[in-house]
């Protein structure tokens, strides 16, 4: 009999990890029965490990995550998404105003205003190392959702935005935003989402964890081999665009869905691996700004003893 | 100015309420209108004052109104129709201010009225604070205020206990002793009828028809609480009413 | 008809000669507005067409609007692949479980604070004080409180739909004719019968009106119940909608949620001609 | 107080003898529940009480509540740095002219309703078909409508009380005796002094007890306004707090907000008591 | 039964309604109560019936009622107090469940009251339907159903209008000369008073004394409408309540 697991997840590309380990059986094959737990938005995932409703989940870090993980209730355990140089990651974005008034790179944003969802967000966090990295100061626009971040960029009440590469493509392409830069090119290595789960399983439930990332490290590697180093060619794309397509765009027709899905390819740890110099950066970033407690370390946050860490 | 109702006929879509009713209102005169519930009196008396139309006949008015008369045909109504947000005096002027007449005018005209009404004390009060007598009194004083020629009267005393009743049919004597007023009185109350009216119409269950006039000739202020003659007349109107009334009274209402 | 009054001339104002007879004048009428069903219809109509003409014609730019032709299209396309009643359906039981649950206890704390003096001065300030709560600042303590299953959907939608129900329910049973309980205690009935009997049902005008307001409000919180991992509802689909800035799906989802409202306030006008037919 | 009727003993039940003289039996009271001021306070206290215990002694995690002690010191944190007044000044500069825009339109077009029949079969179904949309649905597009600065927040909270004001409006309208308007016309008032010296005062106490509601919405929306690019702001502040969980800093803008509620509520009724002091 | 009222006196708050009030009702006659506006008719009624309780003195019951009697002490409510959502037979049986009667027993009282107030042709007709008459028919039979000892009945009559008020006044003496019962009739009818009243207890103005009782021998059934005799008492009534009505009417009420 499988360990009855839930894993949280968004409808998102960058999920595909979970798709794929579910879909092929691999978390079978670990022991595991899944079951996936769709969310509308990340922070609620990690407020829902904490509540012990959902067992996994992959997501960026945030002030929340690291609130609950020093409450004791959550810990990282992997990493997922990351920023590579040479595949496309998270582009950063100028409205159409902004670029013909002239901003052309990233380097000409001072006293521009850049969107994020919230104060003390991964977008807040990014946006901010740019600004430093360029010596330049942004104002920085709270919106809340996704959507409404699309929508102020495209009507030009913010100047710029970064985003994954599948929203960030098909905006371009439609002539309303620009891309001005890469995020990589600031943040190289940047550990964009993590694996985590509540500290319970972390600390005590050691074989339903590892099993757990054996099974998700499967459905990654199958996903990078065919989506990024195109291993099976273009039927191997189709097939998986097609497994994918259970999960995301559902509701469109495959036609549609498909350029969709395959703008969203980035790449994912392998194994997954845990970048910690660029854990370490954002916890830092965290404090300094006062977003989180003085007094989190991370130890608080992470939990190295199941993946390979680079630094 | 005398008003007179040819052949008046009305029905609600399907539903007849009065059938080929002709009157003549005499000027200076008190008619009375009696009749079992939803014979139509209420329906004449808005005919009367142009607040509806007839489906048949016309009313019309003979003579002019009276120099200064700012309201010929001026409404008293039974649950009085004072604005509970204007004290008594503001409920007064209310009615002045649409023909202009403000400040010193107006004080005159409203502390002429409330005089005659013996409200001088309660200028200031606000309808909640007065009893239902007082209140049909305010709503005298205002239909007086505007000077009219013919006053329109629907049950105006029914929403009162009966001993306010008695103290306000003195009060309306002796108003109309003082200077005679042309007035269409409804009521149910046939003691009412026989206290105030010259004449009283009686008009028959809906369809209301004119059943009989009653002349009465003793000079209103002669007629007393509890008079002889009066009651004999009353007592005939209630045995010409009484099948009527019970009939109209046990009808089912379809609401 | 109010604008029947407009034109009528006050009859101070002709003067005829002396001794002529004339009609008089009419002055009544207005200040009831009569039903003309149409117009509503007509209305949409027209909103529609201008809001398709200037999608067309381009003054009306994509951003601001989706093309209603877009929208009706993305509805049969929904529909077509049954993934409206896959959504419809946990939105409709979540609204029925969440609302159930929220106008029961809403309708027995509101009855016990029309009874009970202490019950009323301890609930009525802390409902006072729990109204202007907005309940999407609450949503990551909902998920502590109520897991993600559906047990926080129903929580967030019965906490919505409770406070309003109070309200109604005890301003309901404060209306109830004094004098029908008088006349139960003077024939003797019981606490009990009195309650039942006439409390209830005189009460019941009331709380059916405040039922409108607390169903509506049961929709409006659909969206945000649904933040709280629903894979699938109105609620959901309106949000990932959003999220994608793909506004014929928002619209189409709106317009659910909207037809929703309208046949849940029809409902309960039958519901009140059914149950109240007794009022004049 | 309805608690004292429970022990009414009905007259029929004591036989005295025959001839013998017994005092008649007390069946009234009861059903009209009496103030008992303090009662709310104490239960407040003892709910904070309880909370403050329970997570000091741990039977109540860290994760499901702060500790009111701890959300007083970060509410005196917020005061003492002056961030309280930051936050406090743009909300509630945002409900003032939000709620004023919703209301004096909301008010105006509820009046129209109540007058004329076109108007009002046209306007019904819109606003009924508006009521159930969830203003947080809408939020990409408020983006692109009215911006993202202070223009959106506006609309946002106007348009989240402008159907309950127009629904709350009509009614009252409608409400209004008619056999005033009735005696407006038989003295031959104009049709404007009618509407403006009988319908509009007439209609008062219902469009001031709408404003409650209306009023208690507004603020229920200020969270969702602040979720469009607001820095500053008490629903700012509840969701960053709410995105890094911290809830020390969330309840500590909850209980604002609901002061907020409870303060607006007592306003309204103070302006209730002096505008309608002419109520019986 | 005879009821006995010793030395009550009640204020509310500091608002004296009434002083020292000593009265008998003796059994199988009807007490008529009048007086004032605001003079504790009302409050007095309620102290008989126990549904408020004197600040002094007391009221008791002397003797048993009779057998097979379920409310000794019954109201009757000027406004009908019936349940609009109950049919006329429904708001009858509403009084006997409580007393555990259903089913046949309960369908034989109701149709026995209900064929001696004549309404047996309207039993599934429901308040709204019916004229005020009607109801407060609707509401005599109700009270006859649970065979009362005393009938306490506030203003009765004063809901409706004059005509129906005549045909009820006709109808409540052929119920009690048929079978006597003991009444508290409250009224400012001073008309009613005289036509149903063995004894007549006039009230002084707020806070009420008794000022005068008056006894009438006339049976019942032999007082007609217009009785000369019966004016006259009528006008003695009235000229001792006069001025006390009108100062009474012409007080400001605090709200
Ligand atoms: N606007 C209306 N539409 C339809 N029917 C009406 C309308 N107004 C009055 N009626 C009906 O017309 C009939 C006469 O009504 P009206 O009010 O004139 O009677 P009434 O003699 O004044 O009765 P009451 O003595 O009860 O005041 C009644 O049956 C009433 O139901
Ligand atoms: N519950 C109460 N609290 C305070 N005052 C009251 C209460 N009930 C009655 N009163 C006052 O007591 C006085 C007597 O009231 P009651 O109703 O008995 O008079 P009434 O003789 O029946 O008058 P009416 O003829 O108008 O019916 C009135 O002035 C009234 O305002
Ligand atoms: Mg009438
Ligand atoms: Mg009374």
């Amino acid at each position: 009999q499988n360990t009855k697991i839930k894993v949280g997840a968004l409808r998102f590309t960058s999920h595909s990890g979970s798709f794929v380990a579910k879909d092929r059986g691999y978390f079978a094959d670990a022991g595991l029965d899944v079951e996936l737990e769709f969310f509308q938005a990340a922070q609620p995932m990690a407020v829902a490990i904490a509540s012990g409703d959902i067992d996994y989940a992959v997501t960026a870090i945030s002030g929340g995550l690291i609130s609950l993980a020093q409450k004791g209730a959550i810990k990282v355990i992997g990493g997922a998404l990351i920023e590579e140089e040479g595949i496309d990651g998270q582009q950063i974005l100028a409205s159409d105003a902004a670029y013909q008034a002239g901003v052309t790179s990233p380097a000409m944003l001072d006293g521009k205003a850049y969107g994020v969802t919230q104060t003390g967000s991964s977008f807040h966090y990014v946006g901010d190392k740019i600004a430093q990295a360029e010596g330049i100061s942004m104002s920085f626009k709270p919106l809340q959702k996704v959507g409404a971040v699309i929508g102020a960029i495209k009507s030009g009440q913010i100047d710029a935005w970064n985003i994954v590469p599948h929203i960030a493509k098909p905006l371009a392409g439609s002539g309303a935003v620009h891309i001005i830069g890469a995020v990589q090119d600031y943040l190289p290595g940047y550990q964009t989402t993590t694996v985590f789960t509540s500290t319970d399983n972390a600390e005590n439930q050691r074989d339903k964890t590892e099993a757990f990332l054996a099974g998700f490290s499967k459905g990654v590697t199958d996903y990078n081999s065919t989506m990024i180093d195109m291993a099976d060619g273009e039927a191997g794309v189709d097939e998986m665009v097609k497994l994918i397509h259970q999960y995301v765009y559902a509701d469109r027709p495959f036609e549609k869905a498909k350029p969709s899905i395959v703008n969203g390819t980035m790449r994912i740890n392998e194994g997954a691996k845990l970048n910690m110099a660029s854990v370490q950066d954002q916890l830092e970033w965290f404090k300094a700004g006062d977003y989180v407690d003085q007094g989190v370390t991370i130890e608080d946050l992470v939990n190295t003893s199941y993946v390979e860490t680079m630094s | 100015m005398d008003i007179r109702l040819e052949n008046i006929s009305h029905s609600y879509d399907d539903f007849e309420v009065m059938r080929d009713i002709t009157l003549d209102i005499p000027d200076g005169r008190i008619v009375c209108i009696v009749g079992p519930s939803g014979c139509g009196k209420s329906t004449l008396l808005r005919f009367i004052g142009g607040l509806e139309r007839p489906s048949q006949g016309r009313v019309v008015q003979v003579g002019n109104p009276p120099e200064g008369c700012l309201n010929p045909l001026t409404y008293i109504f039974q649950d009085f129709a004072l604005l509970p947000w204007r004290s008594v005096e503001g409920n007064i002027s209310l009615v002045l201010e649409d023909h202009g007449i403000k400040g010193a005018r107006a004080r005159a005209i409203i502390d002429d009225v409330l005089a005659r009404t013996k409200l001088s004390d309660f200028a200031k009060a606000l309808p909640k604070q007065l009893s239902g007598g007082m209140k049909q009194r305010v709503a005298i004083a205002r239909a007086l205020a505007v000077k009219p020629a013919v006053m329109l009267m629907d049950e105006p005393l029914s929403a009162l206990d009966s001993q306010t009743r008695e103290l306000l049919m003195d009060d309306l004597v002796s108003l109309w002793t003082r200077q005679p007023f042309t007035a269409v009185y409804v009521t149910h109350n046939l003691a009412e009828a026989v206290r105030l009216g010259h004449r009283i119409v009686v008009l028959s269950r809906r369809p209301g028809q004119i059943r009989e006039i009653v002349e009465l000739d003793t000079p209103l202020g002669e007629r007393e609480y509890g008079d002889p003659e009066l009651e004999r007349q009353q007592k005939h109107l209630w045995q010409l009413m009484r099948d009527e009334a019970r009939a109209a009274d046990a009808e089912l209402i379809n609401v | 008809m109010s604008d029947a009054t407009l034109d009528t001339i006050p009859a101070t104002k002709a003067k005829p000669e002396d001794g002529t007879a004339r009609p008089v004048s009419f002055r009544g009428g207005g200040f009831a507005p009569k039903p003309r069903r149409w117009v509503g219809l007509v209305v949409f109509l027209v909103l529609i067409a201008i809001a398709e003409w200037g999608t067309r014609a381009g003054w009306i730019s994509a951003l601001t609007l989706p093309k209603p032709s877009d929208v009706l299209q993305t509805f049969q396309e929904l529909y077509a692949s049954g993934l409206l009643f896959k959504h419809l359906g946990p939105s409709l039981s979540r609204l029925a479980v969440g609302a159930a649950l929220g106008v029961s206890l809403g309708v027995s704390v509101g009855i016990l604070i029309g009874l009970f003096s202490y019950i009323r001065a301890g609930m009525v300030p802390l409902v006072a004080a729990l109204f202007p709560i907005p309940k999407i600042a609450l949503l990551p303590l909902f998920v502590i409180w109520f897991g993600i299953g559906e047990g926080s959907k129903y929580a967030l939608i019965a906490f919505g739909t409770f406070t309003p129900t109070v309200v109604a329910t005890y301003g309901a049973v404060d209306n109830v004719d004094r004098t029908l309980i008088r006349m139960g205690q003077s024939f003797g009935l019981s606490w009990f019968s009195i309650v039942r009997k006439i409390v209830l049902p005189g009460a019941m005008p009331g709380i059916l009106s405040g039922l409108r307001i607390s169903l509506a409000i049961a929709i409006i919180l659909l969206v945000a119940a649904e933040m709280l991992g629903a894979e699938y509802g109105i609620g959901a689909y309106i949000l990932q909608a959003g999220s994608l800035y793909d506004l014929e799906r928002l619209f189409a989802g709106v317009v659910i949620l909207s037809v929703l409202g309208v046949l849940v306030s029809g409902a309960i006008a039958i519901i009140e001609r059914r149950l109240l037919g007794w009022r004049t």
